[in-house]
């Protein structure tokens, strides 16, 4: 308290407490949860031991949410969720009310103010984004509209449950890091290295962390007009931009030389398969804003290919294993190249090492 | 507002509209960060580029928790020149009541732009938009109203659980109650970061693994029971009634991956000890089955994204543990502790506990932190003849 | 012609044509087999699209044969087989006769003459071997001796067919080289770095190739007494014995630093499942001539369990696939350790990357 | 003889035993040298090491084909201070005519100490105890009666092929012509090492690989077809009526490893397009199931041991090429020189081909040698992000 202004303590708290924000219901039936059903798309039906159900009703956002749709939501929570809502863990709001008749005018009020109602059982929820152009420092690509777009053409995929199982989609602005694995990956690629600003870099860069981040040692130090810089060694360099999060004299992004990448397969649960890495499967797509309707149709055609290959429950990876990647080209219409044939530090663990050939 | 014609296009279409949503604050609050960062991002579209760049704003006593950006064509568009954002520890769960959000709502408003992300992939609200000098009244307001700030950096990072014991019928442990603690635990390490990168923890209630923790965490606690799957004999009937034989072979029984399931009587009978807990057939029929009585978790440990040994996903440590009580908590935090200590001794730089493990090798990691090898932990004894040892 | 003693040119001819020692019925029927049976263990009868019928008996050598031996083997042949025979990718001895009759006195034949009959469909086959102190100059141990000793403990399993399926043993005397892949594999493993012998070093060895050699780097140039040699980093050395291979100064061998080391669930044919690498399940095993018992007794306990618990036709490998790891050391009898987890370059992609788990 | 205790523990039990063997070639023939080998041989025993020593022995023209050992303890056990082997290569499928056996038996008795491993684990024979002034002879009279030598050090290591079409119905393609041919061609290789290290081809003549060629040689040329299983539905029913339904839904159809097999009419279906050509189906049903009519090979590369990057199983790069008559065997000696060539141009000392693919890249092996990629190279494609391409 030696400042006038500061008339308390920081209390480090940790996460905000998670007891408030609980339903009365599920405050009662705390794990004591029976089982669930699906009555419809976007809603859930969850019975306790004690007999009690509790509907959950889910809509879609942007995620970049302002907070006049917060309040919107808020209002919708007092009226038909007795002021409460939820969160999941890939940005879908939920509405929890023990009462049935609530149900379906909840579903029209969101609907009628934009807000989709789906997202639950086998289908797309939505896309698992990042920051991109709107934030973040590395971003070869936007996020929020990437999956703005994409999720107009999927709605269907969203409102429906007739896939053969959830479909997870991510996708990811700079060619690295920040979106996970997903059943479909949209991924910037980069397509030349960096190009080295080193005027920018003898003044802010910590030249041995940029070193060190090279995951293939492509770059040394060396002196450019008397002042330390680096060089890039651009047979080695696979222009993986991750010297750039280090240092953004690395410039690897560009207009022209950043395309997209579909990666399929990736998968997150245990459920029958372990989780699972995603393969590349596209790429050299444009990097078209506003809508990039190269990548939507690309997607499209593996959805496709997905809703009608695959059985009850197989995940999009699951589908391809058993039919073969020979198959989930043809299927798909897409292509094949060298590209997409491992050359990193596990590759020969991909490699097939048999004579079990499809033809 | 200037005319932002490409982030017009983002407005039609039935999905709700990002664009639509930042225009509307922009216009009703006439905040001037807000119309920049729609000027900057249209720039960004027409030229395919982006234009932040980072820097450094913290609260004080803290080192981080903001994400800070500043513009680096302020001098074309100056309104934007700053648009740091501030990680807030959201409430495990994700569960808020609306006073609350709308609390959140009206500070946010009140010290920057009014923009949120519901919420950041790692699990933080996100509050984007406000100037350096704002932040610390910003965060000092929050504070006093129950919120703390978020990881970034070379620290302990915001947890995430999935909605668990609250709504979920296939928790095997408090996943709320579990990720309150231990993050309250681990509060310093989110506030000062001062390891060799970022560490972070995910709770998933069962191996379902809603939170993506095995794939996005450094250790990811998944529920896990250890004596036999729960079944309601007549359940398992009323299912195959409903839904018929053929759909109980093709949708059941075939799935399992280890066929551990077989017909029975009409009904199923499951090989426990074959199973592999993967949770489909609990999944298909959760009226039928429940996880066993014998709960807690298994710890996987080593999962990170791309940087810079490929894609990892966390790989089985601990087996089976009891998280029942406090005291069990306790335990898995003295274990963290010890994990972390080990990795900040034994890692490199920007180096993640799974590269570390790998790099070191698993059998030192487990001398290092007391833990005993298991088969569970592979899916094959090695396969080169590269160990040594002394007998 | 320049010397008078040499009278003709060297032929480079390369193989031994192989048409001369195809028996009449093979040369006639060529490329024509239609299929084939197993009217007794060691014995198999190919049936050809013309009707034609060839008996194979087929019988265990020591591989390290006398001339003498291998005069026997003619002598039977001649009486039995037309003079033809030949000999498996296994070092066994096969004689080919079309004649029926002469199954049973063939078979009587070798067996009085101490050669077992055997090793054909389910059963175990000799074990594949290498060279051993016997010839070789840089084993830790034995080769024909391990083989003899396994094989009078094995030779039931030679002589049945009761196993699920092949099972197919292979020996290796250092650490590295010849042995291929077995669903059982015996494996010498060095217990210590090696001991430089810096006098011989320096006279004989090329220093960069052993240097080279080293699969972790652990070697490097120095100079002893004034001459160039070399020093060991025996953090890193995991005692492979690999530049032992390039220089026999880097002393690996030693009469109690060597220990067994057990190996399964390798897997050579496409059948089924994709051909496997073998993994560690047992090792410090005692190098004891002139029988290894110890080792024996593991080959045993493995045995028993597979013939017990495989299905007909699963491999060693694809039984513990079906039944797990956790099942296999509970039913052998056998205990993983730390050092059976892999720790070289692929070691992640055989960690558990998912909560799959058995209790 | 010496004594040699430990050496006639060996001589019991049912297995037919070396040393009994070699006592008696000792007795009989009297050579000062095989009395020697079994002395140092016990020596070997008692102290447990290894007494030989490598040195450089060849025949004119040729700089392989010899091991050659001198005894490191001569001084106590001169008798056996030279023991070199003469690689010899066999008949491609290793058929013999007793003649010929006999013959090689009395020539190697003559100049060595008849001694013979039928066969070394390449498949040469290895006639094993020489003196080195003794080995020119040896090898004139040998090959005046059509024996060559094989390989050894960095060059074309012997072939090997399985009985194949001699006495198999499941070969796709002759082994023995092929293995001929290709090593006729390859022969000055075999003998003048001058490549990075060895190289080794294997022939079998259907993937289920009685050769081990895919775990054991650079390129492994395996049997392979391209249309459809042949099947004879009444030799299938005949299988059926002589083992059971029972049988064949536990033993054929549920083993296939894509599930491509299904029940029909009593008898089974395939789905050829989902079938990888594993086998498994014709093994058991070998009267009912043959490999289909288009027949040819497959080539899997890299299979190698230990050294040093672990054991590597070759991997498919060809999947399907005609092998009917000598035009296909001439294709893929060009393409095996051009895969040499490449190989012997990017590889460091001592690395095998699949080390240099690895290492280089597939990619670049592939542009190399001018072959096109393939889905059928790899189990999936890619799952790192770490490629470079231009478009
Ligand atoms: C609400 C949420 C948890 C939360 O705390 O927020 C949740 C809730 C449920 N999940 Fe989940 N999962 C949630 C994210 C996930 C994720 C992570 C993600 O979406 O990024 C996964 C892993 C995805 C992956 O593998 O890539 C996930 C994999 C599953 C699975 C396994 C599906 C599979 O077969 O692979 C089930 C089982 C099922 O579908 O019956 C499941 C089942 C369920 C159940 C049925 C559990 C229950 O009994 O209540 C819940 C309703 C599912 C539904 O909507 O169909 N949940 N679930 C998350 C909703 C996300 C969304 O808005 O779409
Ligand atoms: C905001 C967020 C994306 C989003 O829009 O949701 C994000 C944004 C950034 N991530 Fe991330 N990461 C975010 C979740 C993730 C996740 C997902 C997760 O946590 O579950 C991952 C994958 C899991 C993991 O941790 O590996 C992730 C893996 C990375 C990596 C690669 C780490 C690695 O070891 O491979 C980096 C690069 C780095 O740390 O150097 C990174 C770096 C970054 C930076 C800090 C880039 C930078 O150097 O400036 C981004 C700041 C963007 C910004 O302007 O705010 N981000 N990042 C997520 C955090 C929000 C939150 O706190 O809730
Ligand atoms: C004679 C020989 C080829 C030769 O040119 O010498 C041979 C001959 C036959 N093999 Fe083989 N295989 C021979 C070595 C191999 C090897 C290599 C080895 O032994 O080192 C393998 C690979 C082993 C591995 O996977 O590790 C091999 C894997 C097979 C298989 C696949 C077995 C499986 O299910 O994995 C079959 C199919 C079968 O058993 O029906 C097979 C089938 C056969 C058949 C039935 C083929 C036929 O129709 O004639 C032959 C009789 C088999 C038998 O004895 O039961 N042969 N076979 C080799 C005899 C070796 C021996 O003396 O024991
Ligand atoms: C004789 C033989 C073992 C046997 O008793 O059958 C043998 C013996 C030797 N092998 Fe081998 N290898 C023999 C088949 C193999 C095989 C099996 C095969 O060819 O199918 C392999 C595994 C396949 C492969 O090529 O990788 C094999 C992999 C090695 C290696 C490791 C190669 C690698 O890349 O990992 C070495 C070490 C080296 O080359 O430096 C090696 C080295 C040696 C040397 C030359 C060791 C040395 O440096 O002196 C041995 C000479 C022993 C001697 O005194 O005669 N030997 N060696 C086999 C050759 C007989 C023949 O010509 O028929
Ligand atoms: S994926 Fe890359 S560009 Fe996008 S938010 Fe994450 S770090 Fe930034
Ligand atoms: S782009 Fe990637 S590979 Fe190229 S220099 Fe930078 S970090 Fe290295
Ligand atoms: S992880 Fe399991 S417990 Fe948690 S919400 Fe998903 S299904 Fe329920
Ligand atoms: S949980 Fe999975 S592994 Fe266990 S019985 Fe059910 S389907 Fe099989
Ligand atoms: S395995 Fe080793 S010791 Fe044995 S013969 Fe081969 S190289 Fe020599
Ligand atoms: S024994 Fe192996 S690891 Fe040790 S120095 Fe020699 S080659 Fe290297
Ligand atoms: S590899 Fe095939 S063709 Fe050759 S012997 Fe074996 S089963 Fe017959
Ligand atoms: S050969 Fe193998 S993959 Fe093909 S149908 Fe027969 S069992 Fe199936």
């Amino acid at each position: 308290m030696s400042s006038p202004e500061r008339t308390w303590k920081t209390v480090e708290s940790g996460p905000y407490p998670y007891k408030e924000g609980l339903h009365p219901v599920v405050k009662k039936n705390y794990g004591k949860w029976k089982y669930h059903e699906y009555p419809r798309p976007g809603v859930l039906k969850h019975v306790a031991e004690s007999g009690d159900v509790l509907y959950t009703v889910r809509g879609g956002t942007p995620r970049q949410d302002s907070v006049d749709f917060i309040r919107v939501l808020c209002d919708v929570a007092d009226t038909y969720a007795d002021g409460y809502l939820r969160f999941t863990t890939r940005n879908n709001v939920e509405f929890l009310t023990p009462d049935e008749e609530k149900v379906q005018p909840l579903i029209d009020e969101l609907e009628s103010r934009g807000i989709p109602v789906g997202g639950t059982g086998k289908t797309i929820s939505p896309i698992a984004h990042t920051q991109g152009w709107l934030h973040c420092d590395i971003p070869a690509t936007d996020a929020s509209g990437v999956v703005k777009a994409l999720m107009d053409e999927l709605i269907d995929g969203f409102r429906g449950m007739d896939f053969p199982n959830k479909v997870k989609i991510v996708t990811q602005c700079c060619e690295l890091n920040c979106g996970g694995q997903g059943d479909i990956a949209i991924i910037v690629k980069h397509t030349r290295p960096p190009r080295i600003n080193h005027e920018n870099l003898s003044e802010i860069c910590e030249l041995p962390k940029v070193v060190a981040r090279c995951p293939v040692a492509a770059i040394r130090p060396t002196v450019v007009n008397g002042k330390k810089s680096l060089v890039i060694d651009e047979e080695k360099c696979m222009y993986c931009g991750a010297c750039f999060g280090a240092c953004p004299s690395m410039e690897i992004n560009h207009p022209e030389y950043s395309k997209f990448a579909i990666w399929v397969a990736g998968k997150n649960s245990n459920a029958r398969s372990k989780p699972a890495l995603m393969s590349l499967v596209a790429h050299g797509l444009p990097n078209n804003p506003p809508r990039w309707p190269e990548v939507g149709a690309v997607v499209k055609q593996i959805l496709d290919a997905y809703r009608k290959g695959g059985r009850p429950w197989e995940r999009l990876g699951e589908w391809v294993e058993r039919i073969g990647w020979k198959q989930f080209f043809e299927e798909t219409g897409l292509i094949f190249d060298e590209d997409m044939i491992d050359n990193y530090r596990h590759a020969r663990t991909t490699f097939n090492q048999s004579a079990h050939v499809r033809f | 507002l200037n005319p932002t014609p490409m982030l017009d296009e983002l407005e039609s279409g039935p999905w709700p509209s990002f664009v639509t949503g930042l225009k509307e604050l922009a216009e009703r609050t006439k905040k001037p960060m807000l119309r920049g960062v729609m000027d900057q991002l249209e720039y960004s579209y027409q030229t395919r580029m982006g234009y932040w760049k980072g820097g450094l704003v913290t609260v004080k006593g803290y080192g981080a928790g903001i994400i800070t950006r500043y513009s680096m064509i302020r001098d074309k568009l100056p309104e934007a020149s700053e648009f740091h954002t501030m990680r807030i520890q959201a409430p495990p769960g994700l569960h808020y009541k609306t006073d609350t959000l709308r609390e959140l709502c009206d500070i946010w408003e009140k010290h920057g732009t009014g923009l949120i992300a519901l919420h950041g992939q790692t699990g933080d609200i996100m509050l984007q938009g406000i100037e350096a000098d704002k932040v610390q009244e910003c965060f000092d307001e929050l504070n006093q109203n129950g919120w703390d700030l978020g990881g970034a950096g070379a620290g302990m990072r915001t947890g995430v659980s999935c909605a668990g014991p609250a709504r979920c019928e296939q928790a095997c442990y408090d996943t709320l109650e579990m990720h309150e603690r231990v993050m309250k635990h681990f509060v310093g390490a989110v506030h000062r970061p001062e390891w060799n990168y970022k560490f972070k923890l995910k709770f998933s209630g069962c191996p379902n693994d809603c939170t993506n923790s095995i794939m996005r965490s450094d250790i990811a606690v998944i529920g896990m029971w250890k004596d036999s799957i729960q079944m309601d004999a007549d359940e398992v009937k009323a299912w195959v009634e409903t839904n018929g034989m053929e759909k109980l072979v093709n949708e059941v029984v075939n799935l399992c991956p280890t066929r551990a399931i077989s017909l029975k009587d009409g009904g199923i009978e499951i090989d426990n000890s074959n199973c592999v807990h993967c949770m489909h057939c609990l999944n298909v029929m959760p009226k039928a089955l429940s996880p066993g009585k014998e709960r807690g978790v298994a710890l996987l440990m080593g999962g990170k994204s791309t940087l810079k040994v490929g894609f990892n996903a966390g790989s089985m440590i601990v087996p089976f543990r009891k998280m029942e009580n406090e005291e069990d908590i306790e335990e898995f935090i003295d274990l963290a502790d010890e994990i972390i200590d080990w990795w900040d001794d034994n890692g490199l730089d920007h180096e993640r506990l799974g590269e570390t493990i790998e790099r070191v090798g698993m059998k030192q990691f487990l001398d290092g932190v007391g833990l005993e090898p298991s088969i569970d932990m592979v899916t094959k004894p090695r396969d080169n003849p590269y160990f040594k040892t002394k007998y």
